[in-house]
Order: C-alpha cells, then structure tokens, then sequence
C-alpha cells in the first residue's frame, strides 16, 4: 500500500492526500480581536474554503488587521486536460547553434532589442543579448551569426521599431519588467498594435521576455514567442535559428 | 571555533556531581528488572505478533509470568525451559502461552546448561542481527560519506506511515539528514507497543516495528538514489523504552530519542522504572551503534529559558552519565538543548549563542541535538521562520551535531510537506552562508556571553551538588526539577518494576555487558 | 480627500482599496514546471479568484510542487452584522476579585482542572489555575476565594469528573491543545456528554480552553465559557466570580 | 563596536584620488547653469503652479528665456527686473509670462541696484522659509529624541498618494522611523516636477510638492500622537533635481536620495547636467538640513556584488567629496551599499559582512544607509523574508544609520500593507536581539571578513587612481563605471546646460555658499 495519486483530480495537499490544505495571509480593514477575526473567518468561508483556521491576527494600525490562516479548498484540477503552449524547439548551446545556423540559416540574422516604454529594467534584456549573458551563458551577441542591437532602457516603441527598419532587422526583442497595474500589457500591445499599422508585424520576428511573461501570454498577445524567468541567450538563440532554418 | 573562557575545573566539579548521583544508583539498575525490559528480551529472542485482543504476544508471555509470580528469573530463563522441554521455537513457546495454551511455569526444569546452552544461541544469533544492521549502516556511511554536521533533522508526523514516507522521501532529497517519525500523541503510556502498519495517529504516527520497516526500506531507497545514506529516527521513550530500542536495533534505525529523566518528569512515569527501562534500553542502543539523543529542551517549554537554563545543563551532564554505565560512547550522546528565549527580551539571540556555547564546551565530543524555538511560536509564520533562520545561524556557528529544523507551522500544525521543505532551505542557506563565521572572531573574556555562560553553569553546579547531597530521588520528590514533584512511589509503572532472584538470567544484557566492556 | 472603508462591504487590502489582495501558498502533485503552474494558475481560478499571479515554484520532489500566489478576491463581508459570543463579564485584577467575592460570593468556590484524554499540554492550565500563573498574572491558586485542584496531563473524562465530585465541585476546567484531526472537539464533546450523562452538566459550570477554543466554539460545545490563546487567571476569575455572584 | 584591521593610510590615499577627480570639475561647477537650476532659482522665489498644457510655470518662464537666448544671465535677475519695472509679485510676473502676455526681454532694463535689492529680499524671505522648516525638524529631534540607529526606513508605493498616506501612517504606528515615497517608473525622464495631488503611478507615486505636503502632514499627525518624529523622503534624481530639492525643503521633507552619479549611469541623463544639478541641489539640501542619501546598491543591480564591490567604495568616496563641496556635512551623508551577494556563495554573509564593516570603517561619521537583498529575491516570500532578517542582522551588528527595510514580496510587487508591516517586525526584532553583539567580538585580523575588505579598498583605490588620472569624462566615456559607455555628448539633457554670462545672478546660490561657509 501506499498513497495513491489521481491525476485527474488533483488538490492542494498539506499533510494528508488531497486535504486541500493552502496557506493564506491577508489584510482586512477590520478590527484586531475576536470581530475581527469572525470577519476574516466569514471571508474565507465566503470564498468557499472549509476548515478554516485563523491562526494568527495582528494589528496593522490605520484600522487594518492581518490574519493568517489554514483552509482547505475543494477545487480539484485535472491535470491530464492541461495544455500550456511552451516554446517547443530544441535547446542546443552555443556552438550547437552556431554549426546549425551556419548550415541551416547561412547568413547573420539581425536582432534589435530593448527595454521599451516606461521600463528601465536591463538587466534581463542585457542577459539575452550582450556578450557577457547571464549564469554563464553568454549572450546572442556572442554568437557568430548574430547580429544585436540593444537599444537599452525607456526606448519608446516607435523608436524600436524606426531602428528595427533601419537596421532591416530580422528579430525585435522587448522586454518588460514592471508589471504594476498591468503596464507591461499596456506597453506590449502598443508595441504589437504599431508594428501592425506599420506592416511590420509579419516582416519580423517578435519575441518578449520578462520575469511575468510566459509563451502563452505572449502569443495571446501577438508576439511570436515569450520567455520568462531563468530563461538564457540559449533558449532564445535556439528558437530564432530553427525558425530561420525553416 | 568560538571559545568560552571557562575554567575547566568548574566543568569537572559539575560532572563529578552528574556522577555521584548516577552512580548511587547502582542498587536499582543491578538488582532489578522491569516487564518492559522482560518483554524486550522476549522481542530480541524474535519473538513478535499479537495475539488475542490485539495484544502483543511479549505483553502476554509477560503478563503471563507476572500473574505466576515468577517473572523474577527473568522471562529469558522460562522461555528457554520450554524451548528444550518442548523442542520449540521461542515464537511457537510464546504462541502457545499467548493462546492459553500453555503455562511456563508447570514444564519441568530442565538441565541448566541446555537452557544456557539454547539461550547462548539464541542471544547470539539475535544480537549477529543487530550487529549486522549496525554494520550495514557504518558501510552506507563509509561509502556515502559521513553524515552532514550540523546534520538536518526533520520530522514527519501525519499519522499515516504511508504519507509519511512520502513527505520523508521529499525531505531526503531536499537535504534531509535525519528523519523522525514522531509519534502519536497517547502513545507513550500505553504499556505496549502497538503492531503493523498504522494509519491513523493523532499529531504522530504511532512507533511499530513494521512502521519502522516501511519508513527504513523508504529512506535506503531514496538514499539510494541520492547517494547519501539518511538516517531515522524514532522515540524510546514512554512506558516501552528498551522495547522500541531494540525494534529500532532490529530495523537498523539510525538515532533513537532516549533520555533518562524525561519520562519521570514530563509523562509522570515511575522514576525506578525509567531508570531502569533507559539502563537497559540505552544499553542496546550502545550495541546497535545508535546515537541517543535528549530531551532537555523539554525544560524550557515549561519553564523560563533564562530563569531555568541551569536544569538544562544540570540534565545533560546528568544524562551523560547514565549514557557512560550503558555503554554509550561520546560520539554517540547527542545531548538535547533549545532556542527557546522569550525573543522579545532584549540581546536574546546573546543568551542563546551563551547556552549553546557551553553546551558545546560542556561536551566537544557529543553530536549534540539542538531544538528550535516552539514556546513563542505565534501562527505568525513568517516571523517563525525567521527565528528559525536565526537559530540555524546559532547552530552553525557552535558546531551542533544535529539541528532539530523548526517549522515555521509551529503553535499550527505538524509540518506540511512545504513547511518542511521551507525549513530545509532555510537551514540549508544559512548553514552555508554562515559557514566560517565561527573561525572569523575571538570571543570578548568578560563580555555578556562568557558571564552568561559562567553564570549558568555555576547554577547547574550548585544544582547538582544539592542533588548529589539528597539523592535523586529526594531531589525529584522535593520537586527540584522543573519544579515538578515526583516520588519513588508515585507515577506510571511501578506495577512494572521488580527485584531480580538470584538466578535471573539475561543472556542479551550480559553479552552486551561484555562486549560494551561494561560490568 | 482620503480613502473611505465601506464597513458593509470589506474585503482584503493589499496596497490600494478594495484590491482584495490576499497570499496564498500550497503544494501540488503537479510537475514543477509551466505546466504545474498553469495548474496551480487553474485550481486558483477554480477557487473564484482573479488577478492570480503565480510567483513562486519549487520542486518538493515526490511529484509535488510548491506555489506561491497572490490573488484578488471579490468577496465581501459585512463588518456591521458580525456578532462574536464573548465573554462579556468585566474583569478584574487579583485584588479587585479576592474584593468582589468576599462581598458577592462569601464563600470558597472549588474549581478542578485537567488536560484531559490524549493531551499532555499542561503549560495553559497551570498558567491558569498554579500560583505561579502566567505573565506577571498569579494563577487561580493565588486567590482567596478558589480552592484548586490541578489534575494535570492526560487525565481520563471519567477520572476528572469522578474528581470534580469527590472534590464538591463548582467548576470544571478542562484544557486541550491538541487540535490536529479536531481531536480537541472529540475529548471535549465526550467530557461533556458523560456530565450530561451522570447529570452533572448543570450542577457545576464547565470552562474549557486552548489556543483554538473560542468562547463561541465552547458554546456550541455545550460548555458555559471558553478561553483562548492570551487568556489569564484574571479572565477566568472574574467570569467565575461574576456567575457566583449571582 | 567589531572593528576591520585596516591601515588608514590606505583610507587616505582613496580620498585623495576621490578629491581630485571632484575637484577637477571646479569649471563646469562653477561656470555652467542648467534649466533645472533656473526653474529653482524661479520655485526658490516662491513661483510655483501650472499653466496651458498643464505645464508648470518655472518650466514655461525658462523656455521662454531659453528661447530668447537669455537664460545664461539667470532666471533671477529676469524676474527681478520685471518686478522692479511693473511693480508685481513674482509668481504674476511668471505667470504673465507663462501665459504669453509678457516678454521678459523687451522690459527695460532697471537700475542694478533695486534688483539686486528686490533679489535680496525675496532669497531671504524664502530661504527664512526653508531656515524656518529646519528648525522645526531640529526642534522635534531635540523634543522627542534623536532618529533610532539604525533609522527603520521603509517605502511606500501604492501611486496614490491618499493610500500611501495610510500606509505611511501604519508603517510609523508599527515602529518605521523614515518613510519614503517612491516615484512612478517613468517621472526621472520627465524635464518637469508634476503638479498637484496624484492619485495614479506605476510602481510609485509622483513626486510633486502637493503630495510632498499631503504626506508631511499625515506624518506629522501620527509622530505627535506616536510622540516620534517621523522622517520623510524623496528622490532628488533624474532630470530635476534641484527642484525636488527645492519643494522637498519647503515642504519639510527630511532626507533626499541624492547621488552625483545615478543619473548619468542609471538613468542616461548627460553628465554635465547631472553634475550640475547635483552640486545645486546638494546644497539646497546641506542649507535645509536634508540627510542626502546615495545609490550605490544600484551597481551592484546591475553587476556581481562580489566583483563589483569595489565600485561601490569608489561611488561612496566620490559621492562623499561632491557633498562636501556642496556644504553638506558628514553627519548628514547617507552614503549607500547593499546586501546583494548571490546567497547561494558558501560565506556570502562573510563578504556581505565585511563589506558593511568596509562602509563603516570608512565613514564613521555617516548615517550610512543600507539597502537590503533584491537582486536573488525570487518571489518565495519566506526565504526573501529570512534574507532579509541576515541583512537587518548585518545592518545593526555594523552601526548602519539607515536600514532600508527588504520587503518578502521584492521580485513580486511594491510592498503591500501587510508585507510592510512583517518587515518592520523583522527589522525590531533583530535589532533588539542582538543588540550588543557587536560589542562582544573581535574580529581575528587575517580572517576572511578581514582580507576581503582590505581587496576591496585596494582595488577601489586602484579604480579611483585610474579615475583620477583620466578624468571623470573620460573614465565614463571608457565604461570604467559599471561597463555602462556614457559620453560627455550623450545622455538626456544636455540641450538643458549652458555656461553663466558674466552677469549670471543667483541670489540663493551666492546666500547659502556664504551661509555654508563654501566657495
Ligand atoms: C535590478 C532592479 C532594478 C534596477 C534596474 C537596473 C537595470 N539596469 O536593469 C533599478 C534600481 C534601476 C530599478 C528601478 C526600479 N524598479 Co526595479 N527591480 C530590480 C530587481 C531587484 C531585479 C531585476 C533583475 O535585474 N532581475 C534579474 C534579471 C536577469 O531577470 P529578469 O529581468 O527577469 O530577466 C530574465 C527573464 O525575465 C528573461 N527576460 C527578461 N527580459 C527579456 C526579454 C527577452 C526578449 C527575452 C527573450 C527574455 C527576457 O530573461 C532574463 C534572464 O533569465 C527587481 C526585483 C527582483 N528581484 O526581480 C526589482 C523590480 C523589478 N523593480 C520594481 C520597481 C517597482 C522598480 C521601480 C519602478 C521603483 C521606483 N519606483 O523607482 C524602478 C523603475 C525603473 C524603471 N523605469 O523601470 C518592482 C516591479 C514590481 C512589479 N511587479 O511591477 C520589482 C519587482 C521590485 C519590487 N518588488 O517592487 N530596479
Ligand atoms: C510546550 C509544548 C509541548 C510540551 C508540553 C509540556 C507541557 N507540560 O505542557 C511537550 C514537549 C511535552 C509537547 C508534546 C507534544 N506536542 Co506540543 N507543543 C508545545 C508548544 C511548543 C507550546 C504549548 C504551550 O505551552 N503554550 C503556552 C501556553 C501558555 O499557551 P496555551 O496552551 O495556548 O494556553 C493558554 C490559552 O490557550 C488558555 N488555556 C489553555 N488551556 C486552558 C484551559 C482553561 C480552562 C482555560 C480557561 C484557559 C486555557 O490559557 C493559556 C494562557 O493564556 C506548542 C507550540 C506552540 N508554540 O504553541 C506545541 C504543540 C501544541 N504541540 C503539538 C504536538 C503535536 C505535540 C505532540 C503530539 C508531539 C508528539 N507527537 O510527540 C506531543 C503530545 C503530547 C501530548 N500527549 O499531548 C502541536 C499540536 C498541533 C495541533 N494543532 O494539534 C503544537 C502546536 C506544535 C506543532 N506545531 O506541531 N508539546
Ligand atoms: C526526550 C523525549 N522523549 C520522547 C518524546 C516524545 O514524547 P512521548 O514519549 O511522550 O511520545 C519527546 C518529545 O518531545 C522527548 O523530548
Ligand atoms: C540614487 C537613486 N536615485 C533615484 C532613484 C529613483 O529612481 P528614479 O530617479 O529613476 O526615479 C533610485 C532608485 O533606486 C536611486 O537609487
């Protein structure tokens, strides 16, 4: 005997199988004591959580409380239904990359990227592109048949994509790091929406990145790939050159 | 190392006290026996299942021999008489008198040298068992490497063995050193050891033999995979102390929670049965290569950590000796002591890093087993787990033998699967960020550290001259520790407790009298 | 201007009002991958919550996953309707009850405690009925009005109560601590049926306690108050010394 | 106090290099004005509000000036001489001449002497203004006690200033000493202060002075209830400086982020702009009584904290000798550095350690100002939490002025009410519990933490040499700082600098270099 797993039903699981137990911490414009507690218990028995244990409370001053408490959800997931659109090419190093690319694109393929908007987060378009990369993998840069152009941090998106015409570029990198209120969407789409009016949209390979972007968030908005979080110059570059190599 | 200045006279005034007091008390650990050591040698003849109302077969055959008034001899001496009468094995005999079917005490005498004879095999086949697991575990470690210092511990307590080894296996590979399987909250006053595998335990899973299998099988598998041998642990302690401990020796458990004293103060059982339970049980842990660990942060869940931190020395030097008559080597007395000051008083992380210093001081030697902080534990989880974090940092930095995790769920519940594993990051980061800070600075002579630590081992001296004065258990009747009152005559078990006849016999203690060069 | 709390409609603040903003952490036996977290992303959902960013994951190992989550939820509370049972006799100090029973009670009122069935958990009741009491609070014994028996750890119902009547009880103190699996409701509801059942439920007034015991809970139980965490004597006193005053 | 073994002759030779690369840019310092200056200079004598296209008025009379070509007179003597010759107050004049009903250049030009009088009596009303909120803060100290040490700095950031306002005020109730305000991502670009109370940013909240009032006033309400003074602050970076300086006297804000460098690295604004903005602000700040505070955790943001360490003791000297020039005083440099090793480094709390130990040895009399862990925050609170205990350990066992609470939630979002208020508990705790830990150490002078920090000054000293003998410029122009190329051509901005005529009045600039005791 032992436990035993449904994979179309799986719950959160505490200590016990398919307990539903899940942590919750949260702040209620509520008193510290016994009413106030009643409230944040209420709440969660409102969202349809059971078991509730309000296991600590806290004054917060300016009549705000803090609870945290142990509930157990109901909600199940099937798993086998599951379906994400991840970025599915082959991952190969650089000097994979780079024999493949010499002889399946036989040419340099021209990349122009940058921080667009608001944003000023370099770093994680710094870590793709330039030469240095990121946890020892060096960036596009470094590769031989690329060609990079990073533009840094706040370009506005007409002057990505000015460059990009300029510079004939076969890719459009974007990064967005900010993700307060949804800006990030906010400064994606207008990227994508000018790109459109402008024709551009078809000419060029857009890709984005951030530590909030997934390859199904960039596809649903517009682009034609994503990476997120622990993504490397080699992922990118692997993805790129199969595309060119089409 | 961070260094005490502390005069090493002082020290040995302290532990020739823990001494004197230990060693008074040859009366009791030679001239008598308890049903649960009697049940324990029944268990190491192989003797095993239930029979009847769920009853263990040992507590039957026992139980038995109380009833004829002739457990005195000592179980070993009835069951071997019949094993020549009757041409059985030791599990068939003791079938047979669980089922009513029959009375040791009406088979006739046999020869004295074929009982010797049979019990001289019997012993000694049994005890190749446990020597064989203790060898298995010394290969996995020459091979694998020794175990991590401070070494991670962990518990698991679902009540569910099956989940249990699922949530062990999950903290082996996240970094595990050690695992516990604590047990159920009403176990250690039951007056026997419960059999087969168990799902239902109530803040624990409840310690069986064959949990103990399926917990061990699970941990050499991971182990296995990872490449690292993981320890176990269980708790030999309650009313069946040696018989857990020789079912740990059996399934080549690793550690084995055994202190002398805790039983009496903190469960209310009789103080003469828990001596001599522990004498005997620590006895085999010695032999089985187990590490005993302590329970004096037990201490300061009840009392002050501050006001009370002497008891803690006072016990562990106490422990030591009972340890040093079993047989037990340094390197295998993993004395207990806590993180538990209130953290709101100030300079409270200085008061810890003191105790822990002297605790190290105290005994250079000893994997000793430092516990988290639980008593101002809140339900504010984060704030738990930070306390934790600084108290792994208290545990690098003094060389600790085995860090006792602590759960950011503490005051919550038993640890989830997460909790655990937050915890085992938590020490993990800090153990390695903090890896040489203890060789970077030379302690200030007379600064609060050092006064603190003078301080509280000059209260455990005086604590323990006044012990050895009145004898142990005065001491305890008096409520001296933890301002607990306990009597010789009072608690759980005394019923329990009886004289040895002149020719009792105990092939398994005596054996590992010799071979543990003990007399 | 400034913000305004609606009290009939609260819900969890996080940094701007009305967000619904709460934390929520739990595992999965889900892969820790994209996958994993379009689950996790999906169970949140499922649970009716919005705005659900996935922040964190880590491999548990064993096919289970951690997951961090913030989350908006669109439950509301009414502040105003919250009725808590509490303990609503004023309390008193040492000296103001010692005062108040010798003009009201006039007579020494036997209390018998213990930590009954399973539990060994001691600290709380000795914190409330031991001289030494708790945070500067001397305990029940310090009056001198309470005559007091502690039984301690792990006391049989039926031991308690045949004390209680040995002793001419007038209050029974029961402790439980331990809650895992409600073990707690299971030793306090079999304490209070066999009162009922030897017909001592109303001759004496039963008080229980611990850190997840609300005097609401109690109630329901069947019991005449109940104490939890961050309790003391003086509480407990006084609701004696007022009920026997009456 | 734990104390590095480090030669001071070494600490001399830093400064020295750090001194002349500041004092070779006496020219542009003292030659050049830019439009922020002028907008001052125009806010300093009380103008202030928006017009046409929401464009406040300082920025509407410079253009004007601009776009005449005579700006390099000063915006002063423009104002003053139309004053003189209509015979209106400042803010008419201006907003005459924002909403085109006036031309500043066709008024003639009135007798020298009752300008230079209207110019002296308007400077020395406004600066009484801004005399007048020093002493009210100066006042507060002296009634309530002086600011903890370490200040518990914590930011707001919700983009409304009426919810930060309540988070500023649970923050103080909770035990924050200092509360800052953080801008909305896009503001530093902006060549002009927003106006008004907001009520929308990303990431934070506009810096204007009506928000800047609106927060002074709720903290001043809670510190008299709380019986504290509460401390407020902003950022004096990006493209205006000096204003933010400016309305952040007025208004009684009490610290300013304020680095001579930041913008030209971080921001790409044109290094003359930025150090010309700083040098006037700096000392609008020095007058005011304004804690500046630096930024040099932001190179270790963007490079490793390990083999960039150096940079930031390099940034620290430099920032140290542009305050100096600037009239502040020791007492009143926040110089900054971060806890940002990767914590996954075996000992990375030893380099972290020995790094606030180098900021300390260096800058005793600075309220240095520590930044906490960011960078390897991965959006799991607890662990990010525990970090950030280590860092609030490090901050007080070094003496740090200001620790800059982490927040668990760094990686996910700006701190929510409740992250904010576990990170001040966080903060209180450590600090009460390990108190006098640094008084009950010493440091072993050829350990890790010792070695590490004297690299670190050797190689900033080698840095600061090269510097040296480059030239600033020319150092930056090579991407010597931080591998960021910045030219003396490029950057935002430069179209906003211009060399003083002859004649160039600045009526505040001359008062508080006189008042400063500056040259
Ligand atoms: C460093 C940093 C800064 C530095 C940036 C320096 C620089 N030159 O980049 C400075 C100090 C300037 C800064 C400023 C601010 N920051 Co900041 N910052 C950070 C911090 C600490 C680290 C970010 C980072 O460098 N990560 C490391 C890189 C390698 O990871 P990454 O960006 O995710 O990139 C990886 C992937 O996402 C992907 N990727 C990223 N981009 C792209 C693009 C493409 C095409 C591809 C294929 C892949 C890809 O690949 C990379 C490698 O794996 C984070 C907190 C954190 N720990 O994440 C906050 C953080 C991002 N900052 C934040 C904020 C709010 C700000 C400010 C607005 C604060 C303020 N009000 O002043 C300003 C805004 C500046 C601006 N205009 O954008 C918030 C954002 C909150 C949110 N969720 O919206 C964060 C999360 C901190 C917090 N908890 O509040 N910040
Ligand atoms: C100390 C302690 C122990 C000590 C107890 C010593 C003793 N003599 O009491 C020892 C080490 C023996 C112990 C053992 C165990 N413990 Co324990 N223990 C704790 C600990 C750390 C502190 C409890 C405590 O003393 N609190 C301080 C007192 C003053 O607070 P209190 O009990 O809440 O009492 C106050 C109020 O509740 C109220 N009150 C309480 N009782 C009453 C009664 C009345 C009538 C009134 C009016 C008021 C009142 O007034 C008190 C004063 O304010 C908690 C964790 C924690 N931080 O809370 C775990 C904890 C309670 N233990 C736990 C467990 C699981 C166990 C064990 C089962 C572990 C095991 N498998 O071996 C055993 C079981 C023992 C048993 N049979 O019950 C769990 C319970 C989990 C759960 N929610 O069910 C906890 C929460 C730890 C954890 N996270 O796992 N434990
Ligand atoms: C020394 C010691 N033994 C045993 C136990 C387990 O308790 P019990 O034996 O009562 O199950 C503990 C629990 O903390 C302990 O510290
Ligand atoms: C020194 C310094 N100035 C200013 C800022 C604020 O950034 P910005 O001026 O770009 O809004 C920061 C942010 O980290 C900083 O470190």
């Amino acid at each position: 005997m032992s436990i035993k797993i449904d994979p179309t039903k799986i719950k959160p699981y505490g200590d016990s199988l398919d307990d539903g137990r899940m942590q919750i911490s949260f702040a209620l414009p509520a008193p510290a004591d016994e009413k106030g507690k009643e409230a944040a218990r209420l709440l969660l028995k409102k969202m349809g959580l059971e078991n509730i244990e309000v296991c600590y409370y806290s004054d917060l001053g300016e009549g705000f409380t803090h609870f945290v408490a142990y509930v157990s959800t109901n909600a199940t997931i099937d798993l086998t239904k599951i379906e994400v659109k991840t970025v599915d090419t082959p991952v190969m190093d650089l000097e994979e990359t780079d024999k493949f690319m010499a002889e399946n694109v036989k040419r340099k393929i021209t990349v122009v990227g940058a921080c667009i908007e608001s944003d000023a987060h370099t770093v994680g378009i710094d870590a793709i592109m330039n030469m240095k990369g990121y946890n020892h993998r060096f960036g596009l840069e470094r590769y031989q048949y690329f060609r990079t152009i990073n533009m840094g941090a706040q370009v506005p998106s007409e002057e990505l994509l000015a460059k990009a015409v300029e510079e004939n570029a076969d890719v459009v990198l974007v990064s967005q790091v900010v993700t307060q209120k949804n800006i990030h969407i906010r400064n994606l789409t207008k990227l994508i929406e000018l790109a459109e009016a402008e024709g551009l949209r078809d000419k060029m390979l857009f890709i984005c990145g951030g530590p909030r972007i997934s390859h199904e968030l960039a596809i649903e908005l517009g682009y034609d790939a994503g990476f997120g979080s622990g993504s490397y110059a080699t992922d990118v570059a692997s993805y790129i050159a199969f595309h060119f190599a089409k | 190392m961070i260094q005490l200045t502390i005069d090493t006279n002082k020290i040995k005034e302290a532990r020739n006290y823990a001494a004197k007091i230990v060693n008074s008390l040859t009366w009791l650990l030679q001239d008598y026996t308890s049903t649960t050591i009697e049940r324990t040698v029944l268990r190491l003849m192989g003797i095993d299942g239930i029979a009847g109302d769920n009853t263990p077969i040992p507590n039957l055959v026992v139980e038995h021999l109380q009833q004829k008034k002739v457990l005195n001899r000592g179980a070993a001496y009835w069951l071997a008489n019949a094993i020549v009468a009757k041409n059985l094995s030791a599990q068939e005999v003791a079938e047979l008198v669980a089922t009513n079917q029959l009375d040791l005490t009406e088979i006739s005498a046999q020869p004295n040298q074929k009982v010797l004879e049979i019990l001289d095999k019997i012993s000694s086949e049994n005890l190749a068992k446990i020597a064989e697991q203790r060898q298995i575990r010394q290969q996995a470690f020459e091979k694998y490497g020794r175990r991590n210092k401070p070494a991670i511990y962990v518990i698991v307590a679902t009540g569910n063995i099956y989940d249990d080894v699922v949530q062990a296996k999950a903290a082996a590979r996240e970094g595990a050193d050690i695992i516990a399987v604590i047990r159920s909250t009403a176990q250690s006053l039951l007056d026997y050891v419960p059999y087969g595998a168990t799902t239902e335990g109530f803040g624990g899973t409840f310690a069986t033999q064959e949990n103990f299998r399926i917990m061990r099988k699970g941990l050499d598998e991971v182990g296995q995979e990872l490449g690292k041998y993981i320890s176990l642990t269980n708790y030999a302690s309650g009313l069946c102390m040696p018989e857990i401990s020789a079912m740990g020796a059996l399934e080549r458990l690793d550690c084995m929670l055994n202190d002398a004293m805790y039983g009496i103060l903190f469960r209310d059982i009789n103080m003469k049965r828990t001596l001599l339970d522990q004498y005997f049980s620590r006895m085999i842990n010695a032999y089985a290569g187990i590490q005993i660990q302590t329970g004096e942060d037990n201490y300061l869940t009840t009392s002050d950590a501050i006001e009370k931190a002497y008891t803690v020395t006072a016990s562990q030097l106490i422990n030591e000796q009972f340890a040093l008559i079993s047989g037990i080597e340094h390197k295998n007395m993993g004395l207990g002591h806590a993180f538990e000051i209130n953290p709101a008083i100030e300079n409270s992380f200085l008061y810890e890093l003191s105790h822990a210093l002297l605790t190290h001081t105290l005994f250079p030697d000893c994997p000793t087993k430092y516990m988290p902080p639980t008593k101002f534990a809140t339900g504010n989880i984060f704030r738990t787990y930070l306390l934790n974090g600084m108290f792994n940092f208290v545990g690098q930095i003094t060389d600790q033998g085995t860090q006792l995790l602590g759960m950011m769920t503490e005051a919550v519940h038993t640890p989830h699967l997460v909790d655990r594993a937050l915890a085992i990051e938590n020490a993990q980061y800090v153990f390695n960020a903090t890896k040489d800070f203890k060789n970077e600075f030379t302690l200030k002579p007379d600064g609060i550290i050092n006064k603190r630590a003078k301080q509280v081992l000059e209260e455990a001296t005086d604590f323990l001259r006044k012990v050895s004065e009145k004898g142990l258990f005065q001491a305890m009747s008096a409520g001296e520790f933890a301002d607990i009152v306990r009597t010789e005559t009072g608690g759980k078990g005394l019923d329990g407790v009886l004289p040895k006849s002149e020719d009792y016999l105990n092939p398994f203690m005596d054996k590992m009298k010799t071979e543990l060069k003990l007399q």
